[in-house]
């Protein structure tokens, strides 16, 4: 489906969201609460059929963490990325979608060991690389004085 | 979210399983991987893959570093694609900056490319046969593989890890020798191919020990994000070469291999096809490198725009997405990799489970693991 | 029936796979030419590793013991694990003005990734990679090393336009044809 | 003292008076006993370490590689310097392992190795004990081994080795029916279980061309069986090292791993020399019907060679398959024999049977 075709069927869908159709691919600026009901209908409606997150990441902006899904159809080949702001920078929190793709559950793994965001109802809430108790390294406030060479 | 210890994991399933640790030093998890795997005489109860022991925060790294440096870490991910690394980050920054490359660095980004997959999955067939216990498989993959660092050592001096494809280009133009000696191995590579299938592919015991194992849906996996030849051998149409053409692949005839199947036997099979297929967009386009500058005039010091940008490329083993958020720094703000691996590793317990140990070592062999890649 | 000829079906295709797979090992058992080997140690003098090997980072220095390098650090800028560091000096030159030149031009081998950008970035051509491989040392402290050979001077030279460049740029366009 | 070497029963006879006339019975007696072992044990290290030797080499140069080729000429005592780096190296001791047992282990798996050397028949009359129940006194002696295979499993406290241990215990006890029937086709032929006289009985023709197909038959499936039973690729399930590191010799270092090691290639060394005995003529010479010129030439070459060629001949088969072929899994393992070997061999047996009665074979 063409980029200004999705635009309209997203805003269809969902009237409220702020939708970029001018960037590669379509950006969708989503509620952290709502993600899981929005990955829900976007998987499921026939118009869209986003079946495979291929990639989900998050960015540490200082004083919010944002949240980027990366979703295609692999029946009509399009894609659009799910933006979500998690405000509370000390605690962010949000729900876990590793219940619609099996990939996510490892994603959203990594992102809560590397970022420190973490997942409602994820079946598995371990840390996937490092130690317990070890922080955050992605965090832009994260600071190791043993392995860290300031140049 | 409580921490969850591994023990309270274990301690939750039945009384009296009988847990095994394979790795992290194992001679067929190829790396510093760890299975926790339970067992009921020889069958798998579950599979839990452990990794992080090789993690060096690469993304972390990349966020102190220019754009031009950030190519050598790309090479530590996965090391037998190094050439598709290099590249998908050098395409990132040649779409950001608005950079056209000349003809000739397409074409050579290309047949590299081909050469490096051709390259990693002789060693992913050796590596196979040695884990399915056919040690001399592993002698004949290398034997072929040999041939191939040969004419990367001469073009770029070194054999693994190349940081040959940078932003802009290549480090530098291509040896002369470079045509003459990709032709001859080709055309010697065609002779030693059908060897490999007559000592491996037909064999009865390997045919036994891969069909059926390890079904995997298409549906499951999409769901699983699985890319590369494993997503192909379950008919999932993910090659990023087709969908989204780069370089000179938009040039260039092939075929994308799809198996229906989606057992172990598939996944072997997508991959000796690929050699053959391979071999094919090489012979298309060495003859036919048009003249022209190794590279594009590039600023001496790289500054992305502002903005949020993703490549991604076919490496050997999947979809490897390369997703760069800029403030229009000479470094990246945050720079993550999307690694086929990654993805790859975790469908582990859904194939293994309920089959034998044996086949626990074909499927992780089928999967081709590299290790560095899903730690990164 | 059916049953009973694909048992025995079964049995000729399995003895034939098998046979193939024989045929192939028993080939080369009885070609010991097709050897790859390499005797290392003995194949030294031969041995000849290619042009462009990277082997490590030297700075190029001419008979008379001069070399390119100013001093300018651009190779310790663009290297990536700061394996490079560059001690400069200044100097009084024949008109009297403080000029920099190189006192210690660092190189720790250890860190090294073999990436090629200081090699690359050079804007005098100064660094080039050696072909040289066995680095094999019984102290670490052996792989930092100190690249300008002692006593030697930068080769002060008007500056040609067209000045050769290092062998790994100086190759000659490939002719497609060949 | 009468030496010759196309027939060794002279030469013992003659030590045997010799010592008789010397000494009393009884010391006498002890003196044989003493030389015969220290031969054996002689015999069994060197034969032992070269087959190591030869193995390397044969898979090297199926693998396009050269194989040792650093310690003497051609890497020619290459496997006696890895032998005193092994009597050099530390016995490593598990902690909670069954110490006993442990220690036991590995000398059960070459005292079985070593008892069924004493049957074989290297030439006429070159043979420590002749039994008149040879082939049954080999199959039941061979068996015993997996008896240490099995307590090393048990003993080390690793998981790895119990699997190991495991393995190897329901493949061995499966494939000795399979061996021992191929081997009953024989005795049904020769119509006795004495090897000197199985040997005897192939003057004219070994029993692989006079026995037609059945004894072709029996001869595979020998093969395949007898391969199993030693634990060797492509039936090395023991030890898979690509699943279970190394299987029930996990936990061993230095000179009991040795035992191990060694145990497993005089097996196939057993394994081979009992082959060549059954069905291809032991040390008999090959002949051809009636071409008298070339069964002359074939005479004139010594019986011990012709024993030693048909041995190294199917220890080369043994080692060609290892290194061709990859892994069984364990279901298709006792699938192969239950479903396979066996009944194809209780039908053989029948055939060959009903062959002896109606005596159509090459007599």
């Amino acid at each position: 489906m063409e980029k200004e075709q999705l635009g309209q069927v997203l805003s269809e869908l969902f009237p409220s969201l702020e939708i970029n159709t001018s960037q590669d691919p379509v950006r969708v600026k989503a509620d952290a609460g709502s993600i899981h009901s929005l990955a829900m209908t976007l998987r499921d409606d026939s118009r869209l059929q986003f079946d495979y997150l291929f990639n989900m990441y998050g960015i540490d902006r200082e004083d919010r963490f944002t949240l980027v899904y990366y979703l295609e159809s692999t029946l009509l080949r399009h894609i659009v990325a799910i933006e979500t702001d998690l405000a509370d920078h000390d605690n962010p929190v949000v729900e876990s979608i590793s219940d619609l793709w099996k990939t996510a559950e490892f994603q959203e793994r990594e992102i809560y060991d590397l970022m420190g965001v973490s997942f409602t109802n994820h079946p598995d809430p371990r840390r996937l690389f490092l130690e317990d108790g070890w922080g955050f390294p992605l965090r832009k406030d994260y600071r190791d004085d043993i392995n860290f060479i300031e140049r | 979210m409580q921490e969850v210890e591994l023990q309270d994991i274990l301690t939750a399933r039945e009384d009296g399983d009988y847990i095994i640790n394979i790795g992290p030093q194992h001679p067929s998890t190829h790396g510093v991987l760890r299975f926790v795997v339970s067992l009921k005489g020889e069958m798998l109860e579950y599979v839990i893959p452990h990794c992080g022991y090789i993690h060096r925060g690469i993304e972390k790294m990349c966020e102190r570093l220019t754009y031009p440096q950030i190519i050598h870490l790309t090479d530590r991910m996965d090391y037998l694609s190094a050439h598709m690394n290099n590249e998908a980050v050098s395409l990132l920054v040649e779409k950001a900056t608005g950079v056209e490359v000349p003809e000739r660095v397409k074409y050579i980004r290309t047949i590299l490319s081909e050469l490096q997959r051709i390259q990693s999955h002789q060693l992913w067939w050796a590596a196979f046969g040695m884990d399915m216990g056919g040690l001399t498989c592993f002698f004949y993959g290398l034997r072929d593989r040999e041939k191939i660092l040969d004419i990367f050592e001469e073009s770029f001096g070194s054999r693994l890890l190349h940081s040959y494809i940078c932003p802009g280009g290549l480090m530098n133009d291509i040896h002369p020798n470079f045509q003459k000696r990709t032709k001859e191995f080709i055309k010697y590579f065609r002779k030693k191919l059908p060897e490999f299938d007559e000592l491996l592919t037909g064999n009865i015991i390997f045919e036994m020990r891969t069909k059926g194992m390890g079904v995997l849906s298409k549906e499951e996996a999409i769901s699983y994000g699985l890319t590369g030849p494993p997503g192909r051998a379950s008919n999932f149409a993910c090659d990023i070469r087709k969908l989204y053409p780069y370089s000179a692949y938009d040039k260039v005839d092939f075929k994308e291999i799809l198996y229906t199947e989606g057992d172990t036997w598939a996944r072997y099979k997508v991959r000796m096809d690929e050699m053959w297929e391979s071999m094919k967009i090489i012979e298309q386009l060495i003859d036919n490198i048009p003249e022209g500058d190794f590279t594009a005039k590039m600023k001496p010091v790289i500054r992305l725009p502002e903005g949020e940008y993703s490549q991604r490329v076919e490496t050997a083993r999947g979809e490897l997405g390369v997703y760069v958020v800029s403030k229009g720094e000479k470094t990246p703000y945050r720079m993550h990799f999307r690694t086929p691996n990654f993805s790859n590793l975790f469908v582990m317990n859904r194939l293994a489970a309920g089959n034998k140990i044996a086949d626990l070592i074909a499927i992780s062999g089928s999967l081709d693991l590299v290790i560095p890649d899903i730690d990164r | 029936m059916n049953s009973v000829g694909k048992y025995f079906s079964d049995i000729f295709y399995g003895l034939k796979s098998l046979w193939k797979g024989l045929m192939v090992t028993g080939y080369y058992f009885v070609h010991p030419k097709q050897i790859v080997t390499q005797q290392y140690p003995e194949n030294r003098k031969e041995l000849k590793m290619f042009d462009r090997f990277k082997g490590e980072v030297i700075l190029k220095h001419d008979e008379n013991n001069f070399h390119h390098c100013n001093g300018c650090g651009i190779c310790q800028l663009n290297c990536p694990n700061g394996s490079i560091e560059i001690i400069t000096d200044s100097v009084p030159n024949e008109d009297g003005k403080a000029e920099r030149i190189i006192d210690k031009h660092i190189y720790h081998l250890s860190m090294c990734t073999f990436c090629g950008l200081c090699v690359k970035s050079c804007p005098s051509n100064a660094l080039a990679f050696s072909q040289e491989f066995e680095h094999a040392v019984f102290d670490r402290n052996k792989l930092t090393k100190v690249l300008n050979q002692p006593g030697s001077r930068i080769k002060k030279e008007p500056k040609e336009p067209n000045a050769p460049k290092p062998a790994i740029d100086t190759v000659p366009k490939s002719n497609p044809a060949n | 003292m009468p030496f010759n070497i196309y027939d060794f029963s002279g030469t013992t006879k003659a030590i045997d008076q010799f010592l008789y006339a010397k000494m009393a019975p009884t010391w006498a007696f002890i003196t044989e006993l003493a030389i015969v072992g220290i031969i054996i044990l002689l015999f069994y290290a060197v034969i032992g370490l070269y087959l190591v030797y030869l193995e390397r080499k044969v898979c090297a140069f199926m693998q396009n590689r050269v194989g040792p080729n650093r310690v003497g000429k051609w890497g020619l005592f290459q496997t006696i310097a890895d032998l005193i780096k092994l009597l050099m190296k530390e016995l490593i001791t598990i902690r909670k392992a069954d110490k006993l047992l442990f220690n036991v282990a590995p000398f059960i798996v070459i005292i079985a190795s070593f008892m069924a050397i004493a049957a074989i028949p290297f030439a006429k009359g070159l043979h420590a004990v002749d039994f008149n129940i040879g082939v049954f006194y080999m199959m039941a002696v061979s068996s015993i081994g997996v008896i240490g295979i099995l307590l090393a499993g048990w003993s080390s406290n690793s998981k790895y080795s119990l699997i190991g241990a495991m393995r190897s215990g329901a493949q061995v006890v499966s494939y000795e029916l399979s061996v021992g029937l191929a081997l009953l086709s024989v005795v049904i032929f020769s119509g006795s279980m004495q090897l000197s006289t199985i040997v005897e009985s192939q003057a004219n023709g070994w029993w692989i061309f006079k026995g037609h197909i059945p004894a072709i038959i029996s001869f595979i499936i020998f093969l395949i069986a007898s391969t199993a039973e030693i634990n060797r690729g492509p039936f090395d399930l023991a030890e898979a090292e690509s699943e279970l590191t190394a299987g029930f010799h996990t936990e061993y270092s230095g000179i009991r791993f040795a035992f191990f090691f060694l145990g497993e290639y005089m097996n196939m060394f057993i394994v081979a020399s009992l082959a060549a005995t059954v069905f291809l003529g032991g040390w008999m010479p090959l002949h051809i019907g009636n071409l008298q010129g070339f069964n002359h030439v074939m005479d004139f070459i010594p019986p011990i060679f012709w024993y030693f060629g048909k041995t190294i001949f199917i220890m080369y088969l043994i080692m060609w398959f290892k290194w061709t072929f990859p892994r069984l899994r364990i279901d298709q393992l006792l699938t192969l024999e239950w479903k396979y070997l066996l009944p194809i061999n209780l039908v053989n047996i029948l055939i060959i049977s009903f062959i002896v009665l109606m005596g159509w074979y090459i007599k």
